[in-house]
């Protein structure tokens, strides 16, 4: 008998969407504001069911659906980080009569990405891929009246079309070869596919489909667009989860089904993870925007944890298991921050253009005591700073790395993090030793609730590792059977 | 007995400290709450020194408890004769700053804030004994001076603190990679993970891959000489300090470079009798020792800012430390491990010299100054005492380190001790030079109006001369800890038949 | 143009690569396709798959679908009011 | 019976016509008709599979996708609209706010 | 209690004086001078005593010592030799001192004066009481220390810094010198030992360290080409520190600059005591000299070219402490002469040596002190300003008179008649006639004699330019107060009486400095180890070699007077800048251009600006450049993000396409 309640958060969430719909109908603008409310309250219970939910190992419906320790550990990672947006949205949706479908579709894309970390399946995995690209091409053009909004929006669903098609043609050839679209049925008659020229073509284009949501070079371009576009808190759900759904794909797909496949991906990885991390970090250097030089921090993480893929070893999967959620954090919170600043450069001057500059974060420290603190935290952690979530990560992952013998590959990645931190620095440098513009400016408390929420996450991890480390290694656990 | 966690307490105090500093509202509050907050590691120190037993090169005062046994991570911390004397200088050096930086009127609680934090960071480095936990704080040592020199910086802070920061990053990140290869070959070679770093450093010798020692010890080596610094991975180190602050530079070179230092006593000596070719490994740290030496007290002569010159004398005087750790004979390495706790606390009466000047006459650049001694009287008797110790005057503490280093350093590498020697004289030279073009002659009339130091200036630099003098007069206090370990540590290349 | 050229040659590369695995590829297929397509209906067959083992992805795409729909109106939606 | 290769082929050209459009195309529409091309040529591969392989699981992705795909017209339809809405044009190529 | 148990007061009780006067002595009478005396006066009645005691019984030698740190203690010994040491520096010191009192009587910074002076001769009393060799180095060290202080004692003034850097630095080479051959030393011990140092045993200790002349000796290294000996080397780096403390060619430099410091200072450091250091050095590690005869040589050339070289100086010089200060660079060229010779004579060259070095405190703290008086009144040291002061101040010109008669030498052989440095200086002198007779070699002797005529000449140039004649210039000065006579006057008894009373005692004493309970070392021995023969019998030379010192001397006098006072050749033909002798001499040899300007900064300050270079262009540059490079990379990269979305697709395909053939090279490949 299928055991329903593992797919509770689903449920949850697909039923506290459906009612802020309908409630949307009905509440006049002012009174919308509790539907954020609402949705975090769902988000929040979904995550205490999942948490709930960490230890059970079960495949549901046809073996279409697994619940496993990976699927949990994402699915937390996906909440999380809708929580965190979702609370600081609160603020940023105040007085949008718009506030329903803002929610609606946030909650409809965690389902998606949720969906996706519990595929068993192509069809469910691509699905799931689609309602969270689909939910958030809306979202990132949320600002219809502000062209660059809109303009984030196109480019990003332009490209997010090209790669969920070029991933379709690649699923087409797998299910050519293998007959079949269920991943353990894929595992069991990859060898021809192996065998064949088309297999690596199919992973080629898969990796093409999941990089595009990973934002791993070539495929990246849309990102810094978008992530610059896009609502500033809408980045963040791209930056910090959306930009996860691929790899938890990723993992699935390639670990388990296409391992037999893994000489082919295991180099495009390799390859793939030092372009990105590098090109991301050199790019990063010369930014004026702080979001886009956030987006191409995220496109050089995400080089970080391609790594996983090319050494995929229990550690060094863990340490990128780890990582994502990490990640998680540190990009929301980073995210967030920059929501805040422009809040408040608005609030200065309603007319402000080019909110995100990175002069607004003039003398914050004097302005936002709070915020400031806490973007410091984000970006020494993204450099990977101990006692930082970031630092526990990169060591995990780095020294899986050494270990795997992939001493070159290390050592690139560990020069880019210290590369990485004369871009970070520079913000910490702006907030603390220029002067302000202004005066001091209490961060709306929406906005203070969600960054302290990541600035927490961060410590924790940072601080006390051990139960985190724990699940990644038995999320790792799953994949390397 | 229930023993009290002493040493983590020595690193929770600072800490607590520093939050409190941060959150204080008066300047006075501010500073008082900062005294106090170093002082309770000072007492701790000497409760240490007292309850301490020098006759065993073994961990005291060790607490251990589990952190992330999953990766054999502990957190472990205990001192050794390596670890107390330096955790002693770092107690003395950072109440000594805050005294002296009683007048700080930027932002004084953030300061002051720092101040502490890069103390329990020190304090953190000093004493943990799991590799993990030493590069947390190692690491975390670079924040609070990163925004010392950032906040409190002069004119090129910008490039300087960017420059130092990312600079020993990268060195520590390689660091860092050494690290991680240590831990997996043994834990490939003896299946438990663990970054204990005692257990580690027994593991190395094991290892069957002469390669992958060898780059496993250049790797740490890397990180330990950028610190230090030594020649020539030094260049960061000037910058930094002309742009510091005063109580950054002070805690930057009395503490900070000791990190290096330490390293090298804690982690390379151990391993250095295993490596591939210790014959090698011995000529390169030696060749490097007195590079530095020279080299730095060349450089020294050619400074036109006062504090540079300061800045380049501490590289040559690191130079000693590694001459001295190179050599491998018992009284040596204590000699070198001497030198650490000897310069840190001369070099900070020179920095705290530095500061006043430039405090006091607006301007470090030795032409424009002249004659300073005529308005200055007590700064002049401090400076030139710091000078005097910095130049190896005999009953100094200065002497006593540069003495066992060379003398014992010579039984084993004669002919880099006598190229060293010839940088004493260099160094008798810059240290006068400047002293005659600063301090003695004309007195520049465009300096406007003078003083002399303040009270608290007076009182902090004096209780370091005094230090200087006693340590000069009285070493075995601090040399005889010191003694044991290096006896331990030399042994191991018996040990290793080398 | 220059531009277009780079382009056709970008699309004829990949063209040849994936062409070229198509072909040099061994698929592995059903000895004989049915003979008579329009006797046997597949539709019930595929009515049976998507309620029984694809019903996940069903329930999932009744969400794509609202949710296309919201996003959709939304944005398209022209500002009547204020 | 009709080779397996020749639906591939096809649906290989049918992808690379696509691809060339996305590339070349400056209206949004017909970019968005080059993406259509593209998701129908795999579905001409799931379909041909399927067949070849006697499995109906293909079909019923096919199904699926092209749900999706409609669902995608739908809001990259919307999303040129209000593009159109604020310039009185879809060029692609001069919508450049964000780059760099 | 034995006064014995007191004699750790002896250095103690200055430094205290030291550190009670630096600190509160503003607040006290004469700025606190009285402090110091009174410490020095008890050290001195310590010294004194001990001294008497010892010469009852020479073998019963005070040594005290205790545990210091490591393998090293500290220590202190009263041998005859330190004996004779103690009592001299102690009672110059004080009486120099007492001097200050007048001299210094209107300088606001007395207090730091005396307490400077305190310091110093706490140090020197260190240096002399040392019973090893490290602490003697430490208070060497201070002595050093003390002396730049004291020279740089008027800062405001540049020359005054200037020279006072110049002389730490000189003898910081010296330092060096003697710092490696420490090293050295100890190393030598080590390998004596097979690197297990006993126990209980401080290697360092003199009394250890002359117990292993013979392995050392035996331990040889090759240099060069040459083969030395271990001793050899140690004994010539000691030699080179005492070079560098005792101005010995080419360390000399910085004594005659030195004079910029008060006079009295002068007096105290620069001709009485500090300087005998180098001297008291090489004395009290005579033993291991004496193993090895090679550095004997050396130190007996060194010596005997200083003391000729020196005084050729000193005939130009028209500052009346320049004269001074390269006459005393001369006469300790004389002692170390007398030093070197004890590869002939054994410890009778201590003894001369000693003797002139005590005789040569008394009556060159005199002379100084008289010039000092001099310059006190008339307010100038350039002689050529001066003349006819002996007529305002009478005792000052008699004391100057006796202490030039003993500088030059005035006595009469054979009997007990004469000053104190004709004795000592004459012995010196004929110990060197034995070496030439011993060895036929005649240099060290002709450097003798020279150094005697030139010494005399310069001298009595110095007496008549300042004291005889008529006032060059309108100066009006008077005679010095009380309490610069009186010491003037004590210090004339000494330098007129001393050498004569006590000749005899003085050498025996000396004799046994290295028999006793402390140490005991038997010169035959030693001499085998060098490979050499030990003469006695001084005082049996022909007639003509004993008076020929008196002989050269007056003839200088007659010289001086001729020119000087007479006037029968007019100086100013000589006297000019296109005199290429005079030009040399004046110049002093260029030693300041090749010294100063050439080593000091053409080639240590260009050396160090290289290295500067190096580290900002080449070092730094590589750094800077890497960054700039990286962000310049970033810079360009980022523009291949146009913002046109369609190149970005044309990414993606080309990026599948070319990732698929990579894949398919690498995968084939591998």
């Amino acid at each position: 008998m299928t055991n329903y309640m593992l797919l509770a958060p689903e449920l949850v969430l697909t039923l506290v969407a459906l009612a802020i719909m309908l409630a949307g109908l009905f509440f006049g603008t002012k009174h919308k504001n509790i539907l954020g409310y609402v949705a975090g309250m769902g988000l929040f219970a979904a995550l205490s069911l999942t948490i709930g939910g960490l230890a059970v190992n079960e495949t549901l419906f046809y073996g279409t659906i697994t619940i496993d320790a990976l699927s949990q550990f994402f699915k937390i990672v996906f909440i999380s980080v809708s929580l965190l947006v979702t609370i600081a949205s609160i603020k940023y949706t105040e007085g949008n009569k718009n506030t329903d479908e803002f929610f609606t579709l946030l909650l409809f894309s965690t389902i998606g990405m949720m969906v996706v970390a519990s595929a068993n399946d192509l069809i469910v995995l691509f699905v799931g891929f689609e309602l969270a690209s689909l939910s958030t091409y809306a979202l990132a053009g949320f600002e219809k009246k502000n062209p660059k909004s809109m303009e984030a929006a196109l480019k990003y669903f332009i490209i997010g079309s090209l790669s969920s098609a070029l991933m379709l043609f690649g699923i087409s050839f797998v299910y050519g070869m293998t007959g079949t679209t269920s991943i353990p049925g894929i595992a069991e008659n990859a060898g021809a596919l192996a065998a064949s020229p088309i297999g690596l073509i199919a992973v080629v284009m898969l990796i093409a489909g999941f990089g595009f949501k990973m934002a791993l070079v070539p495929f990246h371009m849309w990102a810094p667009d978008t992530y610059q576009g896009a609502p500033t808190v809408i980045s963040a759900l791209l930056a910090a989860g959306s930009k996860k759904m691929g790899f938890v794909a990723a993992f699935r797909i390639f670990m388990v089904a296409l391992a037999v496949l893994s000489p082919n991906w295991q180099t495009a990885f390799a390859i793939l993870a030092v372009i990105t991390m590098t090109l991301g970090n050199v790019v990063a250097i010369s930014q004026t925007s702080v979001k886009r030089m956030l987006a191409y921090s995220s496109v050089a993480q995400a080089g970080y944890i391609a790594i996983a893929f090319a050494v995929m070893t229990p550690m060094a999967l863990a340490g990128g298991i780890l990582y994502t959620l990490s990640h998680a954090f540190m990009k929301t919170g980073a995210f967030l921050v920059v929501a805040v600043v422009g809040y408040m450069v608005v609030s200065d001057n309603k007319n402000a253009k080019d909110i995100d500059h990175l002069d607004n974060f003039k003398g914050l420290a004097k302005r936002m005591p709070l915020t400031a603190f806490a973007m410091m935290v984000f970006v020494f952690a993204l450099s990977g700073i101990p006692p930082t979530a970031g630092y526990v990560s990169k060591f995990i992952l780095f020294s899986s790395t050494i270990e795997s013998g992939l001493v070159w590959l290390a050592v690139i990645a560990i020069l880019n993090s210290a590369l990485s931190l004369y871009y970070y620095a520079r913000i910490v440098k702006y907030m603390y030793f220029l002067p302000a513009i202004g005066g001091k400016v209490s961060e709306p408390r929406p906005y203070a609730v969600a960054i302290i929420l990541a600035l927490a996450g961060v410590l924790i991890i940072g601080i006390w590792p051990e139960p985190f480390v724990y699940w990644a290694m038995e999320a790792a656990k799953v994949l390397m059977v | 007995m229930i023993s009290m966690p002493i040493v983590s307490l020595m690193i929770l105090v600072p800490l607590i400290g520093a939050v409190l500093t941060l959150f204080s509202k008066t300047k006075e509050q501010t500073r008082i709450i900062a005294l106090v907050s170093s002082l309770a590691p000072l007492v701790g120190a000497l409760y240490m020194i007292m309850n301490f037993d020098s006759s065993t090169p073994a961990m005291q005062f060790v607490e251990s408890f589990d952190w992330v046994p999953s990766l054999g991570i502990l957190y472990k911390v205990g001192v050794d004769g390596i670890a107390l004397p330096l955790v002693l200088l770092a107690a003395i050096v950072v109440p000594a700053t805050i005294i002296y930086s009683w007048g700080e009127d930027k932002q004084p609680n953030q300061f002051f804030a720092l101040i502490l934090a890069l103390e329990a960071g020190v304090m953190g480095v000093f004493t943990s004994l799991d590799f993990f936990l030493f590069y947390i704080f190692w690491e975390l040592t670079l924040i609070p001076m990163y925004f010392l020199i950032s906040i409190w910086g002069g004119p090129r802070k910008d490039y300087a603190a960017i420059k130092f920061f990312i600079y020993t990053h990268v060195a520590s990140l390689v660091m860092l990679l050494g690290i991680f290869a240590l831990y997996f070959a043994a834990w490939a070679q003896s299946g438990i993970p663990s970054f204990d770093i005692p257990y580690l450093l027994e593991q190395f010798q094991f290892l069957e891959n002469t390669v992958l020692r060898d780059s496993i010890f250049l790797a740490l080596l890397f990180g330990f000489l950028v610190k230090m610094p030594a020649v020539p991975f030094h260049t960061w180190l000037p910058d930094a300090h002309v742009e510091a602050p005063t109580a950054g530079s002070v805690l930057l070179a009395a503490v900070l470079l000791k990190m290096g230092g330490y390293g090298l006593f804690r982690v390379m000596l151990p391993m250095l009798p295993f490596t591939g070719s210790p014959k090698l490994m011995i000529s390169i740290l030696a060749f490097i020792g007195v590079l530095s030496i020279l080299y730095g007290a060349m450089l020294a002569l050619a400074q036109t800012d006062l504090k540079k010159m300061v800045a380049y004398s501490s590289i040559s005087h690191m130079g000693y430390v590694t001459l001295g750790a190179a050599a491998l004979v018992p009284l040596s390495v204590s000699g070198a491990m001497f030198q650490q706790f000897s310069h840190g606390l001369i070099t900070c009466l020179l920095f705290m010299s530095c500061g006043s000047i430039q405090h006091i006459a607006g301007t470090r650049i030795i032409a424009d100054l002249g004659g300073l001694a005529q308005k200055m009287p007590k700064l002049t008797v401090l400076m030139l005492f710091g000078f005097m110790a910095s130049l190896g005057l005999p009953g100094l503490s200065g002497f006593i380190a540069e003495f066992l280093v060379l003398t014992f350093a010579y039984l084993t590498l004669p002919g880099y001790v006598l190229l060293a020697l010839l940088g004493i004289v260099v160094t008798a030279g810059y240290h006068l030079w400047a002293m005659q073009r600063s301090m003695f002659g004309v007195l520049n009339e465009k300096l406007g109006h003078l003083h002399d130091i303040t009270n608290y200036e007076t009182i902090s630099m004096g209780i370091l001369a005094l230090l200087v003098l006693y340590f000069g007069l009285n070493p075995s206090p601090v040399l005889d800890m010191m003694t044991t370990n290096a006896e331990q540590i030399v042994s191991l290349m018996a040990l290793a038949g080398v | 143009m220059l531009n277009k050229s780079i382009n056709a040659v970008v699309a004829l590369l990949f063209f040849a690569v994936v062409a070229l695995a198509v072909v040099s590829t061994t698929w592995v297929t059903v000895d004989e396709l049915p003979q008579n397509v329009a006797d046997q209906s597949n539709i019930e067959a595929i009515g049976v798959l998507i309620f029984t083992q694809f019903v996940i992805p069903f329930e999932v795409l009744s969400i794509v679908l609202l949710s296309a729909l919201i996003g959709a109106i939304y944005i398209a939606k022209g500002e009547v009011e204020q | 019976m009709i080779p397996l290769t020749y639906y591939l082929i096809l649906s290989t050209i049918v992808f690379t016509i696509g691809l060339y459009g996305i590339m070349t195309q400056r209206n949004g529409v017909r970019l968005l008709m080059s993406v259509e091309l593209m998701l129908n040529a795999a579905n001409i591969n799931l379909v041909a599979f399927s067949s070849y392989n006697d499995d109906m699981s293909g079909q019923v992705f096919v199904l699926f996708s092209i749900a999706l795909a409609a669902a995608e017209a739908v809001i990259g339809f919307a999303i040129l609209l209000s593009i159109y809405r604020m310039r009185d044009m879809i060029d692609v190529d001069n919508i450049n706010l964000l780059r760099w | 209690m034995a006064i014995e148990n007191l004699a750790f007061l002896i250095p103690l009780l200055p430094a205290l004086a030291f550190v009670i006067t630096f600190f509160f002595g503003k607040k006290m009478y004469s700025g606190g001078a009285l402090i110091p005396i009174g410490a020095i006066a008890i050290s001195c009645i310590i010294s004194v005593l001990i001294t008497i005691n010892l010469l009852q019984n020479p073998e019963e030698v005070v040594h005290q010592s205790i545990h210091w740190f490591a393998i090293l203690n500290l220590g202190i010994l009263i041998d005859p030799l330190a004996a004779v040491m103690l009592s001299m520096v102690t009672f110059v010191s004080l009486l120099i001192h007492i001097y200050a009192l007048g001299y210094m009587s209107h300088d606001p910074g007395k207090s730091r004066y005396f307490a400077e002076t305190a310091l110093f001769t706490a140090a020197m009393l260190g240096v002399i009481l040392s019973d090893n060799i490290l602490q003697l180095f430490i208070c060497w060290e201070l002595v050093g220390l003390c002396s730049y202080l004291l020279i740089g004692f008027w800062y405001q003034k540049p020359s005054a810094a200037a020279a006072a850097k110049k002389a730490f630095l000189t003898t910081r080479v010296g330092d060096v010198m003697f710092l490696t051959g420490i090293i050295v030393l100890f190393s030598g011990i080590f390998k004596v030992y097979n690197g297990n140092l006993p126990e209980g045993i401080y290697v360092l200790q003199f009394s250890e360290m002359f117990n292993l002349i013979p392995q050392l000796s035996a331990m040889h290294t090759t240099i060069l080409g040459f083969e030395v000996s271990q001793l050899t080397i140690i004994t010539l780096l000691f030699f080179g520190g005492a070079v560098g403390k005792s101005g010995q060619f080419p360390l000399h430099v910085w004594l005659p600059d030195a004079m910029e410091g008060p006079t009295t200072v002068s007096a105290l450091i620069h001709a009485a005591t500090m300087v005998t250091a180098g001297v008291y050095l090489v004395a009290r590690t005579f033993p291991m000299f004496m193993g090895a005869p090679d550095a004997l040589i050396v130190v007996a050339y060194v010596g005997g070219f200083t003391a000729l070289f020196a005084s050729t100086m000193g005939i130009v010089m028209n500052d009346i402490k320049r004269v001074l200060a390269f006459s005393t660079i001369s006469q300790l060229g004389y002692m170390m002469l007398g030093l070197g010779m004890g590869a002939v004579v054994g410890m009778e060259a201590v003894g001369v040596s000693m003797f002139h070095l005590i005789n040569h405190a008394f009556f060159k703290a005199l002379l100084f002190l008289c010039a000092g008086s001099v310059i006190h009144s008339v307010g100038t040291q350039d002689m050529r300003q001066m003349g006819g002061v002996g007529k305002i101040m009478p005792i000052t010109f008699i004391t100057m008179l006796i202490a030039s008669l003993a500088l030059a030498g005035f006595g009469i052989p054979g009997t007990s008649i004469g000053t104190s440095g004709f004795f000592s200086k004459d012995a010196i002198i004929e110990t060197t006639y034995l070496f030439a007779e011993h060895t036929g070699n005649y240099l060290p002797y002709i450097f003798g004699i020279v150094a005697a005529l030139l010494t005399s000449t310069y001298i009595f140039r110095l007496l008549f330019m300042t004291f005889t004649g008529k006032p060059r210039t309108d100066y009006g000065g008077h005679e010095s107060p009380n309490v610069m006579t009186i010491p003037l006057s004590i210090l004339a008894v000494f330098a007129l009486l001393f050498g004569g009373i006590t000749k005899k005692a003085f050498n025996d004493f000396l004799e046994v400095t290295f028999e006793n309970d402390f140490v005991h070392v038997s010169m035959e021995h030693l001499a085998e180890l060098g490979n050499y023969d030990l003469v006695h019998g001084a005082g049996h030379e022909p007639l003509f070699i004993l008076w020929l010192p008196v002989i050269v001397g007056v003839a200088g006098l007659v010289i001086s007077y001729l020119i000087y006072y007479k006037k029968v050749v007019d100086m100013s033909t000589i006297v000019s800048r296109n005199n290429p002798v005079y030009k040399l001499l004046y110049n002093r040899y260029y030693q300041h251009q090749i010294f100063i300007e050439l080593i000091a900064l053409k080639i240590t300050y260009g050396l160090s600006l290289i290295g500067e270079f190096i580290d900002r262009k080449i070092i730094d540059g590589i750094i800077d450049g890497i960054s700039d490079g990286t962000i310049a990379i970033g810079e360009t990269i980022r523009k291949v993000q146009t913002g046109v979305v369609q190149s970005y697709a044309t990414a993606v395909i080309a990026g599948v396409g070319l990732l698929i053939i990579l894949l398919k090279l690498i995968v084939e490949v591998q």
